[in-house]
């Protein structure tokens, strides 16, 4: 893992002190001339190694955070810190795979995943040789020629999250990663990322509407409230760090947690029951 | 051999000796290797190519030349090429008929049928232009109010009008002004080549310019191309070679043009042309006179004297 | 702060143009001689005596109609052809080779037949224009048609639309950036028509304006007319963009709208 | 099938070309008069005579040249100021006027500019030529690059790149479309500047054909040399239509391709 | 509901003769110049009034069956039959919601979902009757002039739903409608469509990942095998058409069949348990 020289250790730098924090952070759009609060009071702290999931009603906000992580735009209250030190306009610390996959129309497969090893500056046999590797992991193998339009929606997420792997940044952004994907892949998918935060130290911020990878994958989940958003809670996962999600289904602790969960989002809806 | 760009703003009648002493090799006997180019874009630009220093020599209208040396440029006029406003002035039959012109109607009675006409002229400021201002002048009339003067650019443009009756009567030099009484049933208005408008009789129409440094830095060359011209300008009026010379300019010249309107035009516009390049202070004032009386700009800057020079011309013909 | 870089913008513009001009009046006289390149005193000068003998207005006001009716004319037929052949691809792309071939053709080269056909009035001015007009309106018009997508189209499809409703609903919607690049491209053009036809023909006009100065040899009266030609074309340039503004309501929140991914 | 479709445009090509001639060929004499618009058979055979004795060969070979030579100078600079315009917000609006401003000057009012400043040589016509097309290409991709997304321009940013690997893998690829559209527009304009070029003083191109033919009233001579010319566009045309093929091979596929939504 | 006259009744139009019928369908896809079997051999009937779910691997087909059953190319292997008529293309009588959302970037929320309304030559009144109507359903109260990049991605979704809505077809196809909205919305969401069809006999031909969903909704559930895409089973959801969304996750029979289609499609995970 290469750190950023720019990025590294700039103050008080010990375990407990967050890798990205939001500090009573708002933002508000403008819309047709009227403001838009999309998030507000948001206190938020993601440790490094740690995989947090975040959950909540469409139209929260989860993807205006990854947004404002990404330094994408700045908030309008409150201040959003990595390792520190205030984000600034692209953060290159951080990979975002988007909701949208933005795989770009004129590369196929492995002109896209290839993208940010070109950027980087890696020989071409090399660049080959990651990209064979990453289209096998994420199963597109045989793909590589297709264009964006040539592939299923699946596919496309897939070239998305192999470009993500490519660039292989310190912290990880996922909106809605797998939602495209069916159900076995989809495990295979949270195991690969599981198993690549625990052995190469990744932070990942994870949005998801699936609840049961909200607890599958994460070590904590936020919880967010409807508009405008804010955290209605942090909900510890306390399944082990090694976790085997193939075996989880029938875990007992995961589904109390679950359970949990679906109380906290949708209260309504367990009144009625 | 020496080289002499020369800078002509069209292909036409107006510049026969310079075709001539190319044909005829007047201008290899001379030592000169003479190259000439097309400026269609006119005489503005034919005298900027001149004065910087792309062109050696611009064969054209005295007027370019003088409002060039009147505004502090070092433009010189060393020698006449022709001497006769060799604009012909045609009239649509028809309108001619209306206003009873005959054959035999005097200078008077036809300047004074161009009221109400619609008069075509090549260009605005062009030689065509001023020639139809002066007539409506000379007959009295306000260029404004009692005729309309149209700009309608080339030959061709000239003709598809007059022959579509969109204009009454036009001034051009042969051979539209010919081409235009043989195939559109034209009437030949003035015959300015040959001088039928008294007051232009002589006029100095086109002339052989350059920039002072020029014939600063190669005295012999131009004064050898000058005797060229000379020799060209005397051979055209020999009687014993003017046809021999004619079907050569033709050949290289105007093959595509009909040979018998072209032997007609050669007829009509020899008179036009002098034996001798040699100005006359005199012809100079009348060109200034003549300029001044339509244009808003007046030449007042201008030195005669230093706007033209017979240096240039071998001391005998003087 | 909208109207803020405005005038940050109009400030710098000034700025550039005094430099330009002073720049010009230094050379003038010195680098090239006046004969050439006039000064803009003098150009000034000039055109304000235009100005307040209205002749600039007598002139100006019919290369405007010229060039506005041709301007008309030709992208409203270069949009309709634009639209049609967009659509129609097998007319297209037989068509094709013969208008590219026919707009390589030097207008000035046609005069003759413009002069036979329509005379020398204004109308040939405006045929003349809208003959330069049509050409870049098409081609981007019929640009931006190809380039509507196809998925867009379908789906309309699907909801029982009429070529009609495409057309309107989607195809001239997303093209609407080509063509609207296509109108800002013909605005000079319809002026430059507009002038090329008075000197093809005619007795006024800023064309006129600018041969008779050039006949004369009177730099300072070319440039008075060019100033006026200028003039003429920032006006016409600044109504396209406003209309072009104004149809696109959508893009304008696309470029001022903060960007989520 | 590819084949089959290409036959049949070329068969209604034909059949378009001969239709257009057959009908000139019937008019001339009759609706209009052989001294203004000749007749195909005529320009045929003048054409022939100039193709066997070399003349179209020798002007043709000049004017190609000037043409290629400004279009290529006048395209790169336009594509080099369009791009970065296309990024620099600012520059670009405050240029913008005076950009569209300069370009609505007909150049042929320059023309003594141009020849004080360039002489009257091939260099003079290949800056003529580079000026007009300058403005297609740069307008076009100007528009281009403002159009790209974004979205995806963030995408890499975040993944750390930089300007030029913006411009390079996200930038130009995008403004493709617009590019090709501005150079195709200039192909034609890139014989006109030519031949215009030509026009202000010369002895040798096309431009000097026409205007020598013009001169002896040989309506066959021009009309000769226009054909000299239009198949010199067909060809040019033909020429970045290829490139434009080349360059763009996910077009290709996204034409051809089956859609799905 | 409005039949289409040209679409009704054709021929042999009794109870049990399908509404849409797959004969021995194939399709090939040319990527790159070299043939790609997306699906092959598929039988398939989808009977009026009744939702059909289909799940399978990612890139196995199912986008492109619905692509097929709405006309927008035809297989090059067997035929598709619409009310015993081959599918000629664009099918009038189905509405068709695709994978990614396909909004006009240059209409708001409202332009956007009118379009089917104005295509119908709806008056300007009825036509904002109905979308306001509409966007109470699907949630997007308040949306209305926000244009399609100013929505989050589940909003975007939903605003194509209502799109879906104000069209009003005989026949819906939809293509993972609900996969970017949270639990209780795609709750919500799931009820709402189950009593369309219910009260307006529409029928449903719904492509989800979600097995829990595809049962949930499903009258019965189409699973496919991987690519070259073919129709593994077909299983029959013995759950009450009036069944109560809301109460299901807690019914047995529910999760016997949801386990059931778990093994179907995901065997290798469940050898591993
Ligand atoms: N660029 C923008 N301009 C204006 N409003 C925006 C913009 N981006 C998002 N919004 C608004 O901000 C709110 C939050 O959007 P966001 O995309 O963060 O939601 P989300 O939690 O990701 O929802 P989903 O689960 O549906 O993706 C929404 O109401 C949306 O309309
Ligand atoms: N237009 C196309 N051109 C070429 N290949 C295509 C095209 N559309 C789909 N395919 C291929 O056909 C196969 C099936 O695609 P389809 O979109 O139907 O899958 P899907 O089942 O919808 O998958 P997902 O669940 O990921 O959306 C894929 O392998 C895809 O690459
Ligand atoms: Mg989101
Ligand atoms: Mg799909």
């Amino acid at each position: 893992m290469t750190k950023h020289p720019d990025q590294a250790m700039t103050q008080s730098d010990n375990v407990t002190s967050p890798l990205i924090a939001f500090r009573n952070v708002g933002k508000q759009f403008i819309v047709k001339g009227e403001p838009l609060q999309a998030v507000h009071g948001i206190d938020l702290d993601v440790y490094e190694g740690e995989i947090l999931t975040l959950v909540g009603p469409s139209g929260c906000g989860k993807s205006t955070l990854l947004n404002m992580a990404a330094g994408l735009f700045a908030p309008t209250e409150g201040e959003v810190f990595y390792r520190g030190s205030q984000v600034q306009p692209y953060n290159p610390a951080v990979g975002y795979m988007t909701q949208s996959d933005h795989l770009l129309p004129w590369r196929d497969v492995i002109g896209n995943i290839a993208i940010p090893l070109e950027i980087k500056g890696l020989s071409k046999s090399e660049i080959s040789r990651r990209v064979e590797e990453l289209m096998e992991t994420v199963g597109l193998g045989g793909f590589g020629k297709s264009y964006p339009n040539q592939l299923s929606g699946g596919m496309r997420k897939r070239c998305a999250l192999a470009r993500l792997l490519a660039y292989d940044p310190e912290t990880l952004l996922m909106d809605e990663p797998f939602a495209a994907l069916d159900a076995l892949l989809r495990m295979r998918m949270q195991i690969e990322i599981r198993d690549l935060c625990r052995r190469l130290n990744k932070t990942v911020m994870f949005v998801t509407h699936d609840l049961d990878e909200a607890v599958a994958i994460g070590d904590r989940c936020a919880v967010f409230t409807g508009r405008p958003g804010s955290i209605e809670r942090i909900v510890d996962v306390p399944l082990a760090p090694d976790r085997n999600i193939l075996h989880l289904r029938k875990d007992p602790d995961y589904r109390a947690i679950t359970a949990d969960l679906w109380e906290v989002l949708a209260p309504s809806i367990e009144q009625e029951l | 051999a020496d080289r002499v760009n020369f800078a002509m703003p069209s292909i036409g009648m107006l510049y026969l000796p310079v075709y001539v002493a190319e044909q005829m090799g007047y201008f290899a006997d001379a030592d000169i290797d003479a190259n000439l180019q097309v400026f269609k874009a006119g005489g503005g630009t034919s005298m900027a190519a001149v004065l910087g220093g792309d062109m050696d020599v611009y064969i054209g209208s005295t007027s370019a030349a003088l409002r060039a040396a009147s505004q502090d440029t070092n433009a010189v006029i060393i020698g006449a090429l022709m001497t006769q406003y060799a604009s012909n002035v045609v009239m649509r039959g028809e309108f001619a008929k209306e206003k009873g012109l005959t054959e035999s109607s005097t200078v008077e009675e036809r300047l004074a049928a161009l009221e109400g006409a619609l008069i075509g002229v090549t260009g605005a400021g062009s030689g065509t232009h001023q020639l139809a201002l002066y007539m409506l002048n000379e007959a009295g009339l306000d260029p404004e109010r009692d005729a309309t003067v149209v700009f309608v650019g080339g030959g061709s443009e000239i003709l598809a009008a007059f022959s579509r009756d969109r204009i009454d009567a036009f001034t051009l030099s042969n051979p539209t002004s010919d081409t235009a009484i043989a195939q559109y049933n034209g009437f030949l208005l003035f015959n300015t080549a040959a001088g039928q408008l008294p007051a232009l009789d002589g006029h100095l129409y086109i002339s052989v310019n350059t920039r002072q440094q020029w014939i600063d830095e190669n005295p012999e060359v131009a004064k050898r191309m000058m005797s060229a011209i000379q020799r060209a300008q005397v051979a055209m009026h020999d009687p014993a070679q003017t046809e021999a010379i004619r079907d050569k300019v033709y050949e290289a010249y105007f093959p595509k043009v009909e040979k018998s309107l072209f032997d007609q035009a050669w007829t009509a516009v020899l008179p036009a042309y002098p034996t001798s390049p040699h100005i006359s202070r005199e012809q100079m004032e009348r060109v200034v006179t003549f300029l001044d009386t339509f244009s808003e700009r007046k030449l007042d800057g201008l030195d005669i004297d230093a706007a033209y020079t017979n240096d240039m011309l071998e001391p005998a013909t003087n | 702060m909208e109207s803020l870089t405005k005038t940050r913008i109009w400030t710098y513009r000034v700025a550039f143009l005094a430099f330009v001009l002073i720049s010009w009046e230094l050379a003038s006289g010195r680098i090239a001689s006046e004969f050439f390149i006039s000064r803009p005193s003098a150009i000034a000068e000039q055109f304000f005596a235009w100005v307040m003998s209205g002749t600039i207005f007598y002139h100006g006001a019919i290369t405007l109609l010229q060039a506005v009716g041709g301007f008309l004319l030709g992208s409203v037929i270069g949009m309709c052809f634009g639209v049609w052949l967009g659509r129609a691809q097998l007319v297209a792309e037989v068509l094709d080779p013969f208008i590219m071939m026919f707009y390589s053709l030097p207008k000035v080269a046609l005069a003759p037949l413009f002069v036979l056909w329509f005379g020398i009035g204004i109308d040939m001015k405006i045929y003349l224009t809208a003959t330069i007009v049509f050409f870049l309106v098409f081609l981007n018009t019929y640009t931006g048609v190809r380039a509507v997508s196809r998925e867009q189209v379908a789906i309309l499809r699907l909801m029982g639309a009429t070529e009609r409703h495409v057309l309107f609903k989607v195809v001239l919607p997303s093209a609407i950036t080509w063509v609207f690049t296509g109108l800002r491209l013909s605005v000079p053009y319809a002026l430059i028509g507009s002038i090329v036809g008075e000197l093809i023909a005619s007795n006024r006009g800023l064309g006129y304006l600018l041969a008779n100065s050039a006949g004369q040899f009177d730099t300072t009266g070319v440039f008075a007319a060019l100033i006026g030609i200028m003039i003429m074309a920032f006006f016409l340039n600044a109504t396209v963009k406003l209309l072009e503004i104004k149809s696109m309501p959508w893009r304008e929140t696309n470029s001022s709208r903060e960007m989520s991914i």
